[in-house]
């Protein structure tokens, strides 16, 4: 089964693609997540791992600093700094 | 009323229907944010289908609680926008001036740092990804007291 | 632009006129006053014929001192004001929102407190004079620190 | 020669008049100039003396404690708190 990576913004440009589909067999943490979105890609994996990038998994917004385990099926978005008004 | 979209609005229409709306409220702030001129060929700004809305709606109960309000408006857009476009219209009615116009402050503070928005400015030759600056979220965090605001 | 009129003015028309005339300013705030509906019959507003001019444009340039402004709008009345007839339009554009929406507040809290309008209340059987609370003298006292305020 | 006090707001409604015409020789303090105008109404000599009325003379505003002298010929305004807005 698979997990979607989706990347707003900058990361979209950074990811050169506005969502990745990850092969996932069982559930992994944040960090492995991020090491299989941006496989041979390590500035990619930077920028998805900055401290001011926000989660949200299957649309709800992970409090900043939270757990987050990715489970086959779920939609994990990448959100760089909001920027509204 | 709350509204997150694409199409572009008249802000002293949709202001003038906010008013006329309210019983005689005494007070009405408002603030009208637009694309700015000077080389911006074209502001661009993504939204996320689900957390935006629910974000800014998350913002009004907040601004509700904190400021004793009449009524509320928060439209904002999303898309390609030209200069001089509108971008963000606020507006808060209430019995007295103060409770109006920090509702009107405290929301666009939020809506700067906290809304799922990502823009970026199209100019001549380039395209420029805009975050918020040190300053938007020094104002953001003059909020974060605990609520005791409510103004007379 | 400056007024202190009789005549009933359209505060949508006159922020529309006003966002018009300005270069895409970025941002606009605002706050309108309006007489209160729940038991008043009229509000009746006195001004002095050439003091109340006068403070208003002192307060127009202080608010440009303090703040980084690229146009202002001010409308007060005087005279005998129906029910959710507005009293007084303040606008200010600025590039950025927090000079804005501080011009406007500040200019609220100087009209509130120091410009020369005196204002009754025509109840259904009695007039009332309307003078400011301790909180209007209190909110323009934030603003007696030295100037310092040019924010971003 | 005369001097007139203008009377605004509800000063106006304690004076029972919009002005009053007062026959004045020579310059007073505002203090003899308030008890000429208020002569015989001590209630609206208080109300004139009251530190929140500001004073204009000639329509200049005068300083909170300026010290004021009312010559013949000038206009002299009273004026309850300022309630703009």
């Amino acid at each position: 089964m698979n997990a979607i990576a989706i990347f707003y913004g900058r990361l979209r440009e950074c990811a050169g693609a506005e969502r990745r589909s990850i092969a996932l067999a069982a559930p992994v943490d944040l960090d492995a997540f991020r090491a299989l979105v941006a496989t041979d890609d390590p500035d990619l994996r930077d920028a998805l791992s900055a401290p001011a990038v926000r989660i949200a998994v299957n649309d709800v917004l992970s409090p900043r600093g939270a757990e987050i385990i990715v489970r086959p099926g779920d939609e994990i978005a990448f959100m760089p700094p909001f920027s509204g008004g | 009323m709350i509204r997150v979209e694409a199409a572009p609005f008249d802000p002293e229409a949709e202001l003038a229907a906010f008013r006329a709306a309210q019983a005689p409220a005494g007070a009405i702030a408002s603030f009208l944010g637009c694309v700015r001129g000077g080389g911006t060929e074209a502001l661009i700004l993504e939204h996320h289908p689900v957390l935006t809305a629910q974000a800014i709606h998350s913002f009004a109960d907040g601004a509700r609680q904190r400021f004793e309000l009449l009524g509320l408006l928060i439209i904002h857009r999303f898309g390609r926008l030209a200069p001089a476009e509108p971008i963000v219209l606020v507006a808060a009615a209430a019995l007295h001036r103060r409770p109006a116009l920090q509702a009107v402050d405290y929301l666009m503070d939020l809506l700067k740092t906290e809304a799922p928005f990502w823009k970026r400015e199209a100019l001549s030759n380039e395209e420029r990804w805009i975050e918020p600056h040190q300053a938007d979220y020094a104002a953001r965090d003059r909020w974060t007291a605990p609520i005791e605001e409510k103004t007379p």
